[in-house]
């Protein structure tokens, strides 16, 4: 293969503290697809984003964006060249009201405004002035979305946006995570609700217990029922 | 396994220290002092040693005494009285000082002194105010260099007296300082002048940076006169804040040691004019050729007029070496027998050191604050010089205290 | 023996465990299952102490044990292992023990004896039960995950407890250490004769050995039953999967 | 085997000890004295704040009040001096219980901020209290009975007390309590789990402390017959804070080597240069850069049954 | 005792609270953000005297030189601080506190012999510019000194320019973003530890301020610092750590109890402040405001 993946990851393994999480994880993502990172709670999948976004840094292996290594290097140098990262947990910034949310973020160019966040999440623009510690669930997930698109990523790390929503506002997340697909923005998406993900994605990895365990299309898991029952259903 | 390290560090600098106590040579009289080099009383106790060093020099320049040269050592106490004690312990046992001095800190002039009454060795305390050091605790061993509380308290009332005012107003810095010199000078204030009465009376903390409020409340009060206890930089912040509130050119005030250079100098011609105070030294009076010659060796030496506690610093050295030299000899007891009662020559006239409680009668001088062309800061003016037999407490009041 | 009544919590208006009953009987192996935050935690803190319930009641042995504090639960001999590893970093994994035995035995106020020669029989037991005896003078914090883990179990087991709730005892191990650590479990309850109360996200190790098993999403209990009851029930799918289009 | 090689090797240490009065110029026994003292005082702190996990920021309250105690005794009472030397202790340790039960509810640095403020009320009583304590004065010149008067007799003296507190702070550590105590400390969340009641525990553990903080202030009385406010401010409690950590908070004879090279290094340092706080200060920021876990602990590390640092 | 000298009294403590407002701010800052317990704190109000007697002094103590010197001394330490941040401290964040509050300590030991070596042990004074000499007379009886008045304006302006800071610019909000949660600042390309660095600058330039606004009130000493870092501390420990309004409140009741404290009970009135800090903590143990820990 002579093109370059957008983000490849070889072989890491990550730590924490003296608990071994993550057994040579490789994956790829390629430019404008979505990749799904599917597993069970407790899987290694939060823990492969933080150690892709530079939070938790693999102790051994490499990690490739657009060719270059980015081991080791620190989040906010990541954010800079373009790896936008939506925790699982949101995390917004509980003191500071939605717009100041986006507005600190650090900013590479202005192709990302407050009002294209606004376009893409309109329900973020009526409560602009509310603190973010006040917001619902998905209000705040929008708002984390909204915030790493600020630095106007090429490639959204996220992390379970669907966790713990109403129905409902998993349904209009997900057009929204199209939304983005279709404005050129790749992204890893780590999900454990399977319904959910196979919306979306293009490709999947299935992790379990730390170890990639299956990797493929999104047509060859739908076919691969073993595959299905073994590592998510129940 | 972790005992063997332990004693082996221990030893190592046990030995370290053994060695480092051969550096001083033999044959010189050493002395010891132990000060406060450290924080806000600095100002006074670098004047001190600076003055002891010039005496020192020039004793040695002459030869010495007896043939031996006077070799002196200091040692910071941080006004910290175990600090103090520790050190002067190290000065006298590892050391083997013949004499020691110092320090600023009553509490460690007292324990020090204790210390020295133990061990027998002549103690001369050039700073600390309490009247404890020479008075209900004195003894043998111990000589008291300056003015202590109760001399200064009995100055300022001698001289109180003779003013007009009998409306009161006490305040004072809310420690053993402050509230023995303000007592000292209401006791016998009171004694001299039956009419004078108390207002009332505020203390505030050590270290009191903002005394506006405690000023308000004593304008409110309109007293004639306010006797304020402070020492230390309490001086300068207090005469600052009676000069922003309008105080000084409203209601005369005493503070002892208010005329000295130490407090003015640093307010340059922002000075309140007119404050009362006692000091027992300036560099610009008494006009003598002894204080002339002294002034102007201080500042060739050091660059800076010398403060009270250069007297001080001055008159130790000398009475250490007149001391010796009329004794002949270099036995502690023969020394002490010597200097009681001695009589030397100093900037400010002829000194006594009084043999019944070994204290240095100073003249004290009291005076008020004013601005004269041709200084760069407020002096003292209408001085009126107290002499010592005037207002010392007397050899008998002195002995009854000590039973 | 156990028997939680209409337990509900919540934080700032946020229902985290709402009307949950629970009985467990003598001897039983209870499984609480349900995705991330649906409060399982919560009711496992409800239980042993930590936090008050707002309403309802907790019933050990015939005994009203709501609102008793953390240390008077333990002694009723109800223990508990965490989900995040709690051990006490800077002991030895004997000591780790031991004070646990020690606490069960009201010894903790004895300022004289040499606490290394008090029930080390005992100690000792508890760690060759567990398989950690040979570490015993390992400091604890050394330990890896997954002896940290079983070392958790086995502080829970010096209280001599006759019901252990364990949260999630094999989170973060490796499949092989779940495998053992669950067979531990199997043997002591077995051996101790204990009843255990355990949630677990692994699916294999829930219906590998639980009795029986409640289903907890968003504070609530939406099935209780036995494995196969749970199995097939559509509401549990569609909590883990997502597979329903209303 | 190895344990009697200790009680030997600790006995070899306790006969060089007794002979120090031979062999060193009374000086090093002076100061000899003091760093027992000093170390006393620390391991009395070390007990709560490495062993207990509580903060204790202003130690030297128990240690002033104690040494108050026995000097008040001394010179205002007639009693036999054998009250004095308790009641220095009993003083110290009830102090520690009052303080201990106001603060005890706070947390780490709350406690140790609240604890310092108390402690501040505690020396602003005995600073201005003229004529019960001598307000900032003191009291000087203390009659000790005559047998420890002499700098001999106050070094065995203080030998021998303070070799029994050690071996009694040592016994206490490694009992059940001492056990529970350090259980709270690294977890005190899972010590209620595992039924220990983590308060009492906690204040029985502030009341050791303060005994045997007023035992050093009982010693520091017989060894330099003198008291006055400054034992009880702030700073000094600063530098014992200081001590423990420069020889190791988590290990048990660091507070007493610390001790050791504070007070040597004082008195070496201030022979040669006034600016003794500033090299202090240097020291002091070299260690806790280079040697997060004091002397002694980084000898452990290196060396010993290692205790490698995990940061908890 | 009637209304006007309540009120004067008040008033008065006001000024004070002025001067620990400022300070205990930038020390709330930086406990808040960078979790440090920076006892060197005082040490740099210090460093801030005594750099604005030597900037009023170059200009021969005129009115100049207190001007340049409101905005030269608090720059100097900020600059001191920067050095000492980039140098040591910001390989040190993640340390336990107790160990900061030493190495803090430390550094206060190391900055008061500094100034010791360069100033000396004479006491320093900082000339009061023309303009607010003497006095106003408020209520029948109150001299308020005119310096003491530009106090009381100033300390508002202060807080308002803070609370701009805090609130309105983008360094503010990611500092106070940062308090919470600095894993997910970094996450969103903002470089963490140079906003620690700035905050822990911004922090000390508000001590060295508060320096140099109480240098013409009272005598430069060596030893200011330590009568100060406590009172800072307290302050900040009961307005609730970390947080700015918290700082005030905390000054509020430190400079009111004590200065009202001296009208109804002269004897024992600078116990109350410490007083009202068992009070506080006693019904609430972590302070009166949201803290950021």
């Amino acid at each position: 293969m002579n093109s370059v993946s957008l983000l490849e990851a070889k072989n890491i393994n990550t730590f924490y503290g003296l608990s071994h999480i993550l057994f040579d994880v490789s994956l790829r993502v390629e430019k404008g697809e979505i990749v799904g990172l599917l597993g069970r709670n407790g899987a290694g999948k939060s823990t492969t984003m933080k150690s892709i976004m530079g939070i938790n840094p693999p102790r051994t292996g490499e990690i490739f964006y657009k060719g270059k290594s980015i081991t080791g290097k620190r989040p906010f140098v990541l954010f800079r060249l373009g790896i936008g990262y939506v925790p699982d947990d949101r995390r917004v910034f509980a003191d500071l009201t939605v717009e100041d949310n986006l507005e600190i973020v650090y900013r590479r160019n202005n192709e990302w405004t407050k009002e294209r966040v606004y376009e893409i999440f309109p329900a973020l623009k009526n409560i602009r002035n509310r603190r973010a510690g006040n917001l619902s669930g998905g209000e705040q997930q929008m708002l984390t979305i909204g915030r790493a698109l600020m630095g106007n990523p090429e490639l959204l790390l996220l992390d379970e946006p669907t966790e713990g929503l109403a129905p409902i506002i998993v349904k209009a997340l997900e057009e929204q995570i199209l939304k983005l697909k279709e404005a050129g923005i790749s992204i890893l998406l780590a999900e454990q609700n399977l319904r959910s993900a196979l919306k979306l994605v293009d490709r999947v990895y299935i992790i379990d217990n730390g170890a990639i365990k299956f990797e493929g299309t999104k047509k060859e898991l739908e076919e691969n029922e073993e595959i299905k029952r073994k590592y998510l259903l129940i | 396994m972790k005992k063997p390290l332990l004693i082996l560090g221990y030893f190592i600098f046990i030995f370290f220290l053994v060695s480092t106590s051969k550096l001083f040579a033999e044959k010189t009289i050493k002395i010891g002092i132990v000060d406060t080099y450290t924080g806000p009383p600095t100002t006074f106790t670098f004047d001190v040693r600076d003055a002891f060093e010039l005496a020192v020099k020039e004793i040695n320049a002459k030869g010495g005494i007896l043939g031996r040269k006077i070799e002196y050592t200091t040692r910071d106490e941080k006004f910290k009285p175990d600090v103090g004690l520790a050190m002067a312990k190290e000065l006298l046992l590892k050391e083997k000082v013949d004499i020691l001095m110092g320090t600023i800190n009553s509490a460690t002039a007292l324990a020090v002194s204790d210390l020295a009454r133990k061990e027998k060795v002549p103690f001369f305390v050039t700073f600390a105010k309490s009247d404890k050091i020479t008075g209900e605790k004195g003894h043998r061993y111990v000589f008291g260099m300056n003015e202590n509380t109760e001399m200064a308290g009995r100055a300022a009332a001698l001289a109180l007296s003779k003013m007009p005012y009998t409306k009161y107003w006490i305040a004072g810095d809310d420690y053993e300082y402050g509230h023995a010199i303000a007592e000292g000078v209401w006791r016998h204030l009171t004694k001299l002048n039956p009419k004078v009465t108390k207002v009332g009376e505020t203390w505030w903390k050590v270290g009191e940076a903002d005394f506006t409020p405690y000023i308000t409340q004593i304008l409110a009060a309109k007293p004639d006169f306010i006797i304020v206890a402070t020492g230390g930089a309490g001086m300068v912040n207090f005469q600052r804040a009676a000069k922003a509130t309008g105080l000084s050119e409203k209601i005369p005030f005493y503070q002892h040691t208010a005329i000295e250079h130490s407090v003015l100098m640093p307010q340059g011609l922002n000075a309140p004019e007119g404050v009362w105070g006692t000091c027992n030294y300036f560099f610009y009076y008494p006009d003598t050729n002894e204080n002339r010659t002294f002034v102007e060796e201080f500042r060739k030496a050091y660059n800076r007029y010398p403060k009270v506690g250069a007297l001080y610093g001055y008159v130790t050295a000398k009475f250490i070496a007149e001391g010796f030299k009329k004794a002949k000899t270099f036995d502690k007891e023969k020394f002490i027998d010597a200097i009681e009662g001695m009589v030397i020559d100093s900037p400010v006239g002829k000194l006594e050191l009084r043999k019944c409680d070994h204290q240095l009668a100073l003249p004290m001088y009291f005076g008020r604050t004013k601005k004269v062309g041709g200084w760069e800061f407020l002096i003292a003016s209408d001085i009126q010089t107290i002499p010592s037999k005037d207002y010392m407490p007397s050899c008998e009041e002195i002995l009854r205290l000590r039973k | 023996m156990f028997e939680a009544k209409g337990l509900s919590k919540s934080f700032d208006g946020f229902m985290a465990v709402s009307r949950v009953d629970l009985s467990v009987e003598k001897g039983e192996m209870v499984a609480v299952i349900g995705p991330n935050g649906a409060g399982k935690t919560t009711f496992f803190n409800l239980i042993t102490g930590i936090l008050k319930p707002d309403s309802g009641r907790i019933v050990y042995k015939g005994e009203d044990i709501t609102g008793l504090s953390p240390y008077e639960i333990f002694r009723k001999g109800i223990s508990r292992s965490f989900q995040i590893v709690n051990v006490f970093q800077r002991l030895t994994v004997f000591e780790n023990v031991q004070l646990s035995v020690l606490s069960r035995e009201n010894k903790t106020w004895d300022l004289i004896t040499n606490a290394s020669k008090l029930y080390t029989d005992e100690t000792e037991k508890i760690l060759e039960q567990v398989g950690l005896l040979e570490k015993k003078n390992t400091v604890s914090g050394f330990l890896s995950h997954g002896e940290q883990k079983i070392l958790e179990i086995a502080i829970a087991l010096g209280g001599k407890p006759e019901f252990m709730i364990l949260d999630e005892p094999t989170a973060g191990m490796s499949p092989e250490e779940t495998v053992r650590c669950m067979e531990l479990i199997k043997r002591l309850r077995e051996e101790m004769d204990l009843t255990i109360l355990f949630c677990e996200h692994d699916m294999d190790v829930v219906f590998g050995y639980a009795n029986r098993i409640m289903v907890m999403v968003r504070g609530e209990t939406i099935i209780q039953g036995t494995c196969d009851e749970v199995k097939c029930n559509r509401l549990v799918q569609e909590a883990y999967l997502g597979l329903s289009d209303e | 085997m190895v344990k009697v090689e200790k009680k030997k090797l600790i006995a070899a240490v306790l006969v060089i000890f007794l002979l120090f009065p031979l062999i060193l110029p009374r000086f090093y026994v002076y100061l000899t004295s003091l760093i027992m003292i000093y170390g006393l005082l620390a391991t009395s702190l070390n007990l709560v704040l490495g062993y207990g996990g509580i903060f204790q920021f202003h130690h030297c309250v128990f240690y002033g009040v104690g040494a108050y105690a026995t000097a008040l005794i001394l010179t205002k009472t007639s009693l036999h001096p054998i009250f004095a030397f308790i009641a220095g202790p009993i003083c110290g340790s009830v102090l520690s219980l009052i303080l201990g039960i106001v603060c005890i509810r706070l947390s780490k640095l709350y406690f140790g901020m609240l604890q310092i403020s108390l402690g501040s009320l505690v020396w602003a009583i005995v600073y201005r209290w003229y004529s019960f304590t001598g307000g900032d004065d003191g009291i000087h010149g203390i009659p000790i009975p005559e047998i420890f008067a002499s700098t001999n007799g106050a070094f065995y003296f203080a030998l021998m007390i303070t070799t029994v507190s050690m071996f009694v702070i040592y016994g206490i550590v490694n009992s059940p309590f001492g056990k529970t105590l350090q259980g709270i400390r690294d977890n005190p969340v899972r010590c209620e789990m595992i039924g220990v009641n983590v308060r009492l525990h906690q204040l029985l553990a502030l009341t050791i402390s303060g005994f045997f903080a007023g035992v050093a202030g009982m010693l520091f009385v017989v060894v330099d017959t003198t008291v006055f406010p400054e034992l009880l401010f702030w700073t000094l409690s600063l530098e014992v804070l200081i001590m423990c950590l420069v020889g190791g908070w988590f290990t048990f004879f660091g507070p007493m080597l610390g001790a050791g090279i504070i007070i040597l290094l004082r008195t070496v340092v201030s022979t040669y240069t006034v600016y003794w706080a500033l090299v202090l200060g240097i020291i002091l920021t070299l260690v806790i850069f280079f040697l997060p876990n004091g002397v002694l602990g980084f000898i452990e590390e290196k060396f010993g049954r290692g205790l490698k640092r995990e940061n908890v | 005792m009637d209304i006007y000298t309540i009120l004067s009294q008040v008033l008065v403590g006001l000024s004070r609270t002025v001067i620990l407002f400022i300070v205990s701010s930038g020390l709330s800052l930086i406990l808040g953000v960078l979790r440090i317990p920076n006892v060197a704190h005082g040490s740099l109000y210090m460093l801030g005297a005594y750099t604005a007697y030597t900037i009023s002094k170059f200009f021969g103590g005129q009115d100049l030189g207190f001007w340049v010197a409101l905005i030269g001394a608090p720059l100097f330490v900020a600059l001191v601080s920067f050095i000492a941040e980039r140098c040591v401290f910001q390989f040190l964040y993640e340390r336990e506190h107790l160990m900061l509050l030493l190495l803090t300590f430390g550094f206060s030991l190391i900055f008061g012999d500094l100034v010791k070596m360069v100033w000396g042990g004479e006491y320093k004074t900082v000339p009061v510019p023309k303009v607010f000499q003497g006095y106003i007379l408020l209520f029948r009886h109150l001299h308020l000194p005119l310096y003491n008045a530009f106090l009381l304006i100033i300390g508002p302006l202060v807080a308002f320019l803070l609370w701009l800071f805090v609130n309105k610019t983008k360094m503010g909000k990611i500092s106070r973003a940062a308090a919470v949660d600095r894993e997910m600042v970094g996450a969103v390309g903002i470089n963490v530890s140079w906003v620690f660095g700035m905050t822990f600058v911004a922090g000390c330039f508000l001590a060295g301020l508060g320096g140099m606004l109480v240098a013409p009130t009272i005598s430069v000493t060596l030893g200011m610092d330590h009568s100060l870092i406590m009172e800072s501390f307290l302050i900040v420990i009961i307005g609730g750590l970390g947080n700015i309004w918290g700082a005030l409140i905390g000054a509020l009741i430190f400079g009111l109890t004590q200065s009202i404290g001296i009208l109804i009970w002269p004897k024992f009135g600078i116990i109350l402040p410490y007083a009202a800090v068992v009070m506080v903590l006693t019904f609430k143990p972590k302070g009166l405001l949201k803290s950021t820990w």
